[in-house]
């Protein structure tokens, strides 16, 4: 093992990946409905690497960090998930820079700094049936709770029931980017594979924390 | 589901492992996961590079070779290839002259084939991107995803090959890539899903009497389910869907495809079955493939792709090509 | 069963207008069922016709034109054509030096291409028949059926196209066919049935541990049911049985042919299997196939055939061949 | 309708026809066992050409007639039964030569005319799993009935039982000859198609027989 260089970071991280193995199938199953079943594959063989490598990742700083983590995944996940996940770690690598330490503020501000980067990249925004429709109401929510003082767990519980909800009402949604919005109509009524794979990082990540 | 593979881990790597043996002409890069021409990049030649996922062959490995691709990028089943991967294969591709991209249109495939030639623009190789779309079944809206790339994209690779192959600048290679891309509709109805393998069961569940009209070369759902109906039936709503998008008529080249499980007499019934329809409306079938050409693994269907020619089409349609898939002229 | 027809009863004439439309190179005479070179037989070369049941395509019609058939007969699916039509495409390829039948080993085949035979004779038409056998899952006996003529035909057809196209008089193209069928051994393994559409239901159940070792190319049981195994073992079952038949060496041309319904990634995938277990025994695959090329329906699962080169073989292997389904050179 | 030339043997090739015809499915399914599933489509497609010709076919006298009928199962009927059951309609018109009429005796030459034409062509004999196992004992019987003073129909009727057991001991058998031999012991416990046509067919000429 490593000293952790920082704790909260890596845990966050460490968590993804993990959900990202574990659901291998359920993600997977979840883009078979309307998409091409592919995602659960994607992100299981991308952040496995990230977990194999775990220890020898560059911890200079957090936004080295995190654009280690980043080329890991775009190297090595394809379809829309690499460019797309890949885009969500740099930019929240560039937003930190060179800290060592991230606060509330810190996080929060990475996390939106990757939000802008998978719009971009995506040419997306809530309301497409992507995993935008969880993280963005989830990331508002984090923010509007730390800032009415609730502390980290709570926070995080309060984001992760958000995004829950939010992926659960993706059944709405016409899909309007990716591959199932070939689909049309068909596509209402299934949920999201991304927007519930971002629900259960976030139960997770609430889960395991300790303030 | 029981499939010829040692593990749903490596399909691509065993297949890949097979091409190089099977084709001398061909170099497989099994590291980086390209496939190139084993004569190397062609000096003063625009170099050309498609790829995507995997689980469509013979697409695209199978048309590298003289007169089509210079490289291609499989990734994972149905999965679109990473950056790096695409980068290796334009600078295998690249003699100097540029670089054309055949970019399916999905999501992924966009995004990484972009991210590599900006990567391969830092290393001063020029690339141009085409991106296909040719598949009438899904509706084009700039509020949608669009049009899907299907069964075009064969002919782009190899109508654009050619005009490279002539010594076409890579803005002209360019150029007529877009126009194939512009002339040319496709359609395709399925009768049973694929296996993805590490999924291992069929992408979507049909009854005995359904069939899947306007499905996706990934198994995507198309645009309804309809009843299962002799050839002559499917034919015609493949041909009338294309036909009420962009008429058929005049002299046209016509891909009648298998999907991978569709056995060659069927597909030579469904030929036989669209030459009429198209007869019947007064256009001739002047050119024409038919056989597995863009596969979606073992699925069992057809697509049909229709593609307006004239004269310089028909020229480049018809020079040499030598590829393990397509072959004629040398 | 959803199959790409109109009924059991057209299958085969709706192939052949799809054949006929598909390529210009062959005339297809719908009405005796004899698909033959659009330019004729050759003056002065021996002519070269087979045949047998349908449901194998490209298998034979496929492999009529330049350097290989001149004409075939196309059965009912999976049943021997019958005299008249055996002798329509005799009379197709006929220019005066000599007709040779190539037959795979069944019973019906056997005497149907018989029957014709005397009655082109009696038309003063010299026919001269091999009887191709190369299926080392049958025990040859004389006092069975012998074995089973199956991958080996194609390489039958093509090689002995070669040394007819080079002017080799009839005895001659006769003793190379004989010749490639004796150095020539394949073996089958079935995943997954094909359906006889006139049967409706695949022609035997298969659980999903199961495998077909040693399947006909009619779906006939073969030696025994086997447990399904990743394809590396799949592929040195067949590999074993035909090595223990005929060895394996020297420089081989080897066949990895898919049935119908196994996709190109697995057979590229079985491909690389069976080039590992050939090295491995020190011999050489100098010359391959890897593909679609006698099918048995919409059957999952692939054949082995592998042949002994001499450099003859190799030239003959490697001259020019222009036909649907096999090219180069020309 | 024409006006009957030879009843008897009129009555006895209708009802092969009609047996072929009838039993498409049901022969095709025994054949598919262990052969290729072929048989009874092409006795069908074979013998449904025989019916809609009936009217029109020679018959100038009983040899004439049965070589048109086998002229048109060659033509029609592809696989091993095309050559068989021609063969076994030329050797028994051959037999019958210019006869207009058919005694008992002339039907069990004809019949033993067919046989060793199905032997030379199909180079099989009894024990080789084939219609030969059936054909050849039920001829027996049939000539040893009526040398024994039996009827017409007494004489059919016990050929036909024959017939059908020897057909149901084919089971016993291994195929030497034709598409099942090929799987060897396999065969065993297995029905031959062609011998359970010749029982259906021998039980209905039997059958509907009046003296
Ligand atoms: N344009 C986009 N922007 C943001 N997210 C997207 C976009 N397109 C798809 N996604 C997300 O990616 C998920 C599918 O990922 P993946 O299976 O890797 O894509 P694909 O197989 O379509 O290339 C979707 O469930 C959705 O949440
Ligand atoms: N050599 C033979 N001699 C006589 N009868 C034969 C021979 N081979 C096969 N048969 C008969 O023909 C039947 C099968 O006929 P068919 O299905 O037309 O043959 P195939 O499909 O093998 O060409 C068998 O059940 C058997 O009774
Ligand atoms: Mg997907
Ligand atoms: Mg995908
Ligand atoms: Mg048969
Ligand atoms: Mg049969």
């Amino acid at each position: 093992g490593h000293l952790s260089a920082f704790p909260a970071v890596e845990y966050v991280v460490r968590t993804i990946a993990q959900t990202a193995v574990d659901n291998e199938t359920y993600f997977g199953d979840l883009d078979a409905v309307v998409g091409d079943g592919d995602f659960g594959y994607s992100m299981a063989r991308g952040f496995e690497i990230v977990l194999a490598d775990w220890d020898a990742i560059d911890r200079t700083d957090v936004g080295t960090f995190l654009k280690k983590v980043a080329l890991t995944i775009t190297g090595r996940i394809g379809g829309t998930s690499g460019p797309i996940w890949g885009t969500a770690f740099i930019r929240a690598g560039v937003a930190a820079g060179d800290r060592t330490a991230v606060t509330a503020d810190d996080a929060v501000a990475m996390l939106r700094a990757a939000i802008e980067g998978i719009k971009t990249r995506g040419q997306s925004d809530v309301g497409d049936k992507t995993l935008l429709d969880a993280l963005i109401p989830a990331v508002d929510r984090l923010e509007a709770e730390l800032a009415a003082g609730a502390g980290g767990q709570a926070a995080l519980e309060a984001a992760a029931t958000t995004a829950r909800e939010r992926a659960e009402a993706t059944r709405e949604l016409i899909a309007k980017r990716g591959r199932a919005a070939y689909t049309g109509e068909r596509s209402i009524g299934t949920l999201d594979a991304g927007a519930v794979a971002v629900a259960v990082m976030a139960e997770r990540v609430a889960g395991g924390w300790a303030d | 589901m029981k499939k010829l593979i040692n593990s749903p881990d490596s399909v691509i790597a065993d297949a890949l492992r097979g091409m190089a043996a099977a084709h001398p002409s061909l170099a497989v890069d099994l590291e980086n996961r390209v496939i190139s021409r084993a004569s190397g990049a062609t000096q003063g030649k625009v170099g050309l590079v498609s790829g995507g996922g995997s689980g469509h062959e013979p697409l695209h490995g199978g048309y590298v070779g003289y007169g089509m691709l210079d490289a291609a990028a499989p990734g994972e089943v149905y999965t679109s290839p990473v950056p790096d991967q695409i980068l290796a294969a334009t600078r295998a591709a690249d003699s100097g002259s540029g670089v054309l991209h055949i970019v399916k249109n999905y999501t992924g495939d966009v995004l990484n084939f972009r991210m590599a030639a900006e990567l391969a623009e830092d290393e001063d190789v020029r690339v141009v991107s085409v991106v296909t779309n040719d598949d009438a079944a899904v509706e084009d809206s700039t509020y949608t995803a669009g049009r899907r790339g299907v069964g075009g994209t064969v002919f782009v690779e190899k109508i654009a090959g050619a005009a490279a192959e002539e010594g076409a600048d890579l803005d002209a290679v360019a150029r007529i890539a877009t126009h194939v891309n512009e002339v040319t509709r496709s359609f395709a109805i399925a009768l049973h899903a694929g296996t993805v393998p590490a999924a291992g069961k069929p992408g979507f569940e049909l009854a005995e009497t359904e069939v899947e009209l306007g499905v996706g070369i990934h198994g995507e759902p198309g645009r309804e389910r309809g009843a299962m109906a002799p050839v002559h039936d499917l034919v015609g709503y493949a041909l009338d869907v294309i036909h009420a998008d962009r008429p058929v008529a005049g002299d046209v080249l016509v891909m009648l495809n298998g999907q991978g499980a569709s056995p060659l007499i069927e597909l030579y019934g469904a030929f036989a079955e669209a030459v009429a329809w198209i007869e019947g409306h007064g256009a001739r079938v002047a050119r024409s493939l038919v056989g597995n050409y863009i596969t979606s693994l073992d699925q069992q269907g057809f697509s049909i792709s229709v593609l307006s020619l004239d004269d310089e089409l028909v020229r480049l349609w018809d020079a040499p090509v030598e590829t393990p898939a397509l072959r004629w002229g040398r």
